[in-house]
């Protein structure tokens, strides 16, 4: 495979930190890959901006930083203002409508998904939102499959809630399979 | 003047999570020195480090931002220096009485004129939500998963007991009376200290099952009873707030100019004590 | 056995492994980037009996592990740059007083609270010298989860080994990367027990009197043989003592044992050195930055190599010199102003051909800032 | 101090963050939470002018005016 | 057994000066041991640094001779480690209070199971005559070569405000009832504080006019008094003897036995607390 | 004006010194071999109006200090091994918020308690890398009073014009030895004050943003500039940062006002350099025995010769390698394992050339020591 | 523990430096400093073996025997 | 002059270390003497032994310990048992007749001199021994004037026991001149 380096990028209390970790840990936990994972902490961790770098490979990763992410996902305005830049030419830019407005054209497929008002409207709890779009992640990237990915929620989310996470994995797929570039 | 001629606009909104209580003692505090009608020019602010000490950042006065637990004694070597300034060193319950508990009793016993506001959130806020030593039996931090087994200090006898001549304790929930006895620790000739319950809802709050910032407001409310109140008397339990010292001592700085002039009178004899 | 793979922070491996080096004992302080370590002791040591206390500050909880490393157990603390500053005097009597020990000092952005979350490696010289007084110290580090596995149990080892604290000095961005850990199994590791005496009770124990291959087998405190500990100049029974004579042979056994086992304590990891015209030399994190430049331009045909130091102190002299010694080039790769750069250079024989490939603002070090530096020492300008 | 009477609670929506606090303990219950988690004056004629809003606020983002 | 067989004969006579009150306390610790019939083995005696602290030297126990102020917490470290033992801890009063202030005041707070002798000779004695925590108002030191300014500590109010279980306090003229005193301590489940005065008569006396260690002592004798006496009444500045708390409090290690049995229950799970 | 003669220990050299550099503030908590200077300035600082406080630790009086010179007061601390470990927390702190202090670390042996009253130097390293993170430091010393005394002046004047921690690194031979002082007449040696900001009330100041001299001019805590001081990076207003740039442009300025000024800085006294064949270099009291040994050599012909370094950090390397390029010997004379000897080395052109004399057993090293080694060099054995 | 009503002080003149503790406080006077500063039971007649010299000597130099 | 190297020994209550520092005071501060002095700290400088090297000279001093006396002081037999072999050929061994008993022969001028039972005799306060031993030293050595140790005594002495110090620092003179190396 080709190695992917991926950003995600939003606020603090949406969960891109532990949906990145998920999807992560699903890379070498249940598909044999290797993948490294790291988040900014620091001030900008409290509240506002938050970051986290993966990125998934077969072979050893070395350096563990996205500098120029394959894959780009901004929660936020803010965080699409700040790191849309970055991206690598060709990559994946993903947003979600509710919080972000793509202003401008970059060299890369960019993808706005209403995966917020998708979540409330079909499940009613935000707190699945971050699982939503690591769904939409999946499906677009079909990176990792959405077996591994729900192993590892199978270990870290109370049973009670699994099948919530698993809908709105669910959800996130179809959201982004359903997705018509035109529509941008 | 306005709250807002107090602070440094240009860093607000601050830095403390959604519903933090140190952002009420903030303004407090302001309202204090501003009912005080200190200069901004003769108040210096000292802190250590913890998310309470971020609180020097966004003050208009002199500001110290200085290291964990040590923040009383940068503030007597300012406050030996120049006494004639009002210093007021805002602690965390870590970082007043954890790692710096020596240096609380010790400004404590000499008795000098400096106010230490205890931010007291029984928690480590900065660090993530380990347990500190006003972490309750049995609360849960990241430190305690089992439930803390540590008995926590009562900062009120322990002020008294190392002899602090002003010791007061109020909560966020209660902001009218937290900046009336602010102005008076902050009028005390000597060392005050202050507890004030502060809400943590990100880490104290979230471990220990309370469901918002308003839920650790209202614990405030019904868990905490004025000093000698019936209410304590049936529920021992509950937490006393108010005054508990006032007393006029020998203050530090007074004493030491005695000292001066005492030694001004004698002669230098070749270096010999 | 299927293998037994944990996707886990660089603080994670640290704690899996103090466990499976049989750690029974932790106190500490709390503070970033080092805090995940207690946390996740304190939930995990009273599961097999240990003990986790949370200490009033870093000072008491580098006394508090010496004194239970004296009852025959095995300790650790963690900390970073300010707490590991507010331990140095305590480290220093446990160098005295050769208690086992290890403390981990993930280093952050200094000098003083500096950049609280940002990787550095500003803290190696300090973990030398920290302490007053000459002494000598074992330091190790790492930079992946798997090295950092095996070198923390080794810290237990050497530790054990030479009776001497060992400071394991990880940096931020190892500490939190997560990343693959393969859990060695039961055995697959050499773990060092602590070498009791076989003194029986009621004969003379002497604490402080080497065996003839140099180790000074211990007595648990609360055991049979009742002796002195301190902190002061003293005889082989623990006694204070300013006898020049045994002043000097105590002092030479502090050093001695440490400096003179140099080989016996370095861990290097080499990639591409045989034939490397340009040879960098790093460690921690920055090593893995190092490894990514080294790979990318060995697939390109330039002739780049690695040494990655897993000892820092005591400095392998000898080894840094000979890898060294048939490069045209040295690149040091750290993150701070060149500190372990100033041990290579002492330990070469052309100094000038030694350089520093560095980053000091807080972020971390990147291959294009290797790249630029490569450049210029080429002669290729900016 | 001027008296606070006639003053009403602004609100510096930059600033609030939406704890809640200011709308729970409001005793003329004269504030809500908006769409934007945002406090607002939502009942400018049931406020009383205490004040408290303002001094609990731990933003800072309340002033009577 | 005789006092004989629990000291090491070959360090005799011992280091501190003619009629140190140290050597009392020792003398009186030896007895306290003894009367208690506690194996020698099962002793530990930690101490930091000091001519107080040299104590460790001299005993027949298991013996830690740390650095100066923190030996509470080794002795924490060897109490957690190993509940069984007794463990205590001679400290000087600038050891104990100065330096050493917070590890004692958290030691309490904790209520571990371990004694804490303060061998209270009112000064630094190792150093030479300076000022310590508990030197009086006035009282001269070289430090204060105009007469100390600090207020002291009262060492049984502060280890109270901290929440120390056991406290009392003590004299080596009152050598009879200072190994009561300190058995009691001893035998206690918890944290016991025994603030001991203890006269140095080479810094402390030759500085404020005692002629002699019996001049001392006979000081102690006059200027204290039992707990709760009339003679207290009538001469409010009486130091106060005796027991001052004496209370069965849930002790640390106890508390800590408890999370062990709860974490043995519990499935580790990922690593995830 | 008749010469004012005293008979002095070097500590009591320390505080006359201090007080002709305008000393106003002192704090320190006492311990051997530098309680004298505390007890003095006890008795002296309060006729002068100064303020004199014994702290409970050495902790906080090394944070009191800080807090009175950010009022505009010359400020001293004191101390020996454990205390100067246990300082290094704060000494970081005044690194990082460019306050000026001097702490006087009076070597005792080491590590841990070690001989807590005989001679060492064995904390040189730990004077310059003591404390955590990457940084620059300032570190003086002087091997008699008459030095002592101009020395420490200097460690005052250095630290208000590089606003910058300075730490006089004493051993217990020069602090207790008694022996001449000659009282400066005032204004005999150069005092050099506060530098202050011209920037009026009302106009902004920056207390981080150096003039084109590179010097930062302060505004005193209490006047009319507030401003914020923090132990984080921070920017030029005081405030915290994580800007790389702007951590970068701190790092660099913290540490190049120190490195890039070792010539201002650099103290040396020269002995019999030009034709010496055998060069000593040494410093503090051992330079007193290497001195003996020279001048004792010279009478007898023997081409010896010494140079005193008085400014150990930044390390003088220029100095250093220019006087030792023409000798065919260096001889490193000191106190500890070889702490300037390592210096020494690094900083030469052929580092076979330079040996080590030292003594470790804690007893003052002896010109016989130093010709034992000598003889040994000159390969004519024991 | 043994009675010590028939027993009397013991001075090890080697561990005795000369405080005048016991001597001072000695209920019954039995006890003297001799010329070499050393405590010495000058009068055993008088002692009545309360034990108390011992327990106060600083130096361990007394024991009941 | 020649270099003079002077070690007192004694025990901690004798004001030893006093009196070498009265010398080397008086040399440097009265007679334009370069002087350095230093003594032995440690545990032993309480209670037990104590030493204090004193080095007087017309040139500067630069090594400042003591290694082989040229005088030799010894006030307590243990002193005396510990020191006395460092003595230079040549030397001036000086003891009181109450502590210390000269039992053997050393190639320097062993003085033993009776002055702890003069001091008790003539003057009987025990606390000027050490300026009665002064006396006796400068008197055998004329090393250092009268009038420079008086200068001394005069700065540091309350003036009340001024005249003490000086009948005992002539007592010692007066008992070093009588001395007759054949009562040995
Ligand atoms: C010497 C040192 N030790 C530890 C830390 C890490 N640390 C930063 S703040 C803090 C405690 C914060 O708790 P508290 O003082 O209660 O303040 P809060 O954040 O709760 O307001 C700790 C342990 C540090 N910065 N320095
Ligand atoms: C860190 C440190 N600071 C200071 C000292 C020096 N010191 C040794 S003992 C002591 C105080 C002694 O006083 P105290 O604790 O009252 O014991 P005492 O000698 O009076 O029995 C001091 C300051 C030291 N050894 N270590
Ligand atoms: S973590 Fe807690 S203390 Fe810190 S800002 Fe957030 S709520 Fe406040
Ligand atoms: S001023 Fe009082 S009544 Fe009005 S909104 Fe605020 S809290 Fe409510
Ligand atoms: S209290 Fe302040 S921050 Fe909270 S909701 Fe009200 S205005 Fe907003
Ligand atoms: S100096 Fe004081 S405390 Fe120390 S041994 Fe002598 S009398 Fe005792
Ligand atoms: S109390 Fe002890 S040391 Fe003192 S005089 Fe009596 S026997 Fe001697
Ligand atoms: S036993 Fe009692 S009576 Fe006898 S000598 Fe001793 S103190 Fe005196
Ligand atoms: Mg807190
Ligand atoms: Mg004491």
């Amino acid at each position: 495979m080709e190695r992917c380096r991926i950003l995600f990028s939003g606020s603090g209390g949406q969960g891109v930190i532990t949906a990145s970790i998920i999807l992560a840990e699903a890379a070498v936990l249940h598909e044999g890959l290797n993948a490294v994972q790291s988040q900014s902490y620091g001030p900008e961790a409290r509240g506002g901006a938050s970051r986290s770098d993966v990125i998934i490979a077969d072979s050893d990763i070395r350096f563990p930083k996205v500098i120029q992410p394959n894959v780009l996902v901004c929660l936020t305005q803010e965080a699409y203002n700040k790191f849309t830049d970055l991206i690598r030419p060709g990559g994946l830019l993903l947003t979600d409508s509710h919080y972000v407005k793509q202003e401008k054209k970059v060299d890369a497929k960019q993808v706005e998904l209403d995966m917020y008002k998708e979540v409330m409207d079909k499940i009613g709890k935000p707190i699945v939102f971050n699982i939503c779009m690591l769904g939409a992640l999946i499906e677009l990237t079909q990176l990792i499959k959405q077996e591994s990915i729900m192993k590892v929620l199978g270990s870290r989310v109370p049973a009670a809630f699994l099948d919530l996470n698993k809908q709105a994995l669910e959800l996130g797929q179809k959201i982004a399979e359903n997705f018509d570039p035109k529509n941008i | 003047m306005a709250v807002k001629d107090y602070i440094r606009e240009r860093f607000f909104p601050h830095i403390w999570c959604p519903g933090c209580g140190h952002g009420t003692i903030m303004g407090s505090m302001i309202r204090a020195i501003e009912n005080l009608g200190i200069k901004k020019s003769d108040i210096v602010v000292i802190s250590g480090i913890g998310c309470s000490s971020r609180i020097c950042g966004y003050l208009d006065f002199h500001t110290l931002h200085t290291i964990h637990g040590r923040a009383l004694a940068f503030a007597t070597g300012v406050k030996l220096s120049r006494p004639e300034l009002t210093v007021i060193v805002p602690m965390g319950d870590g970082d007043a009485f954890a790692i710096g508990g020596n240096h609380l009793i010790h400004s404590a016993r000499r008795n000098i004129d400096v106010t230490a506001i205890i931010m007291n959130n029984n928690i480590y806020g900065m660090t993530g939500g380990q347990y500190s030593p006003s972490t309750r039996y049995g609360d849960l931090a990241t430190t305690a998963p089992y439930g803390n087994i540590d008995q926590p200090f009562d900062f009120v006898k322990l002020a008294l007991g190392a002899g602090a001549s002003f010791v007061a304790r109020t909560t966020t929930y209660h902001a009218t009376s937290m900046i009336k006895i602010l102005e008076k620790a902050i009028t005390h000739k000597g060392f005050s200290v202050v507890d004030v319950l502060s809400q943590c809802p990100t880490y104290f709050g979230r471990k220990n099952k309370f469901a918002s910032p308003v839920d650790m407001l209202k614990y405030y409310k019904s868990q905490t009873t004025p000093i000698g109140s019936e209410a304590k008397e049936k529920n021992p339990d509950l937490i006393e707030r108010g005054i508990f010292a006032q007393e006029e001592r020998p203050e530090y700085c007074v004493e030491y100019d005695k000292i001066i002039e005492k030694a001004s009178q004698r002669k230098v004899t070749n270096g010999k004590v | 056995m299927k293998k037994d793979i944990r996707f886990v922070q660089g603080n994670e491996a640290v704690v899996e492994a103090a466990m499976y080096a049989d750690l029974d004992f932790f106190a500490g302080y709390p503070i970033t980037p080092s805090t995940e370590i207690a946390e996740l002791l304190a939930y995990r040591l009273p599961k097999k009996g240990g003990k986790f206390i949370q200490m009033e500050d870093e000072l008491s909880s580098m006394c508090t592990i010496i004194g239970a490393s004296l009852t025959g157990k095995k300790v650790m603390t963690a900390t970073s740059g300010p707490g590991f500053s507010l331990k140095q005097e305590a480290i220093g009597f446990a160098v005295m007083t050769e208690t086992p020990c290890v403390i981990v000092n993930v280093q952050r952005g200094g000098p003083s609270t500096g950049l609280p979350t940002s990787g550095s490696q500003g803290d190696v010289m300090q973990a030398r010298w920290g302490t007053h007084g000459e002494h000598a110290i074992i330091a190790l580090t790492a930079s992946n989860n798997q090295d950092v596995f095996a070198i923390t149990v080794d810290a237990f080892n050497l530790s054990e080994t030479f009776r001497t604290p060992v400071i394991l000095l990880l940096d931020e961005v190892v500490a939190h990367t997560r990343e693959r850990l393969i859990m060695p199994k039961p055995g697959e590791l050499n773990v060092v027990k602590r070498l009791r005496t076989s003194v029986p009770k009621g004969t003379d124990y002497h604490p402080y009197l080497p065996r003839e291959d140099g180790r000074l087998p211990m007595s648990d405190f609360g055991g049979v043989h009742r002796y002195n500990v301190t902190g002061l100049a003293h005889d082989m029974w623990g006694f204070p003592s300013n006898n020049p004579k045994i002043v000097y042979g105590l002092m030479r056994h502090l050093v001695d044992k440490i400096q003179g086992h140099t080989k016996e304590v370095t861990r290097i990891k080499e990639f591409f050195i045989d034939d490397a015209e340009y040879l960098l030399i790093s460690y921690g994190s920055s090593a893995r930055t190092a490894l990514h430049v080294v790979e990318n331009r060995r697939a390109r045909g330039e002739r780049l190599g690695l040494l990655e130091l897993q000892t820092l102190w005591p400095f392998p002299v000898d080894v840094v010199q000979e890898r060294c010694a048939s490069a045209n080039c040295v690149m040091v790769v750290e993150m701070n102003m060149g500190q372990i750069f100033y041990e290579v250079k002492k330990a070469v024989a052309d100094p000038q051909k030694v350089f520093l490939a560095n980053q000091i603002d807080g972020s971390f070090i990147t291959p294009t800032d290797i790249l630029n530096i490569l450049r210029i020492i080429q002669g290729k300008g900016a | 101090m001027t008296s606070k009477e006639n003053k009403k609670p602004v609100i510096n929506i930059e600033w609030c963050k939406g704890c809640g606090i200011c709308v729970e303990f409001c005793p003329e219950d004269a504030l809500v939470l908006n769409e934007m988690e945002k406090s607002k004056l939502v009942y400018p004629e049931k406020c009383n002018g205490c004040g408290m809003c303002e001094l609990r606020c731990p933003d800072l983002a309340i002033e009577l005016r």
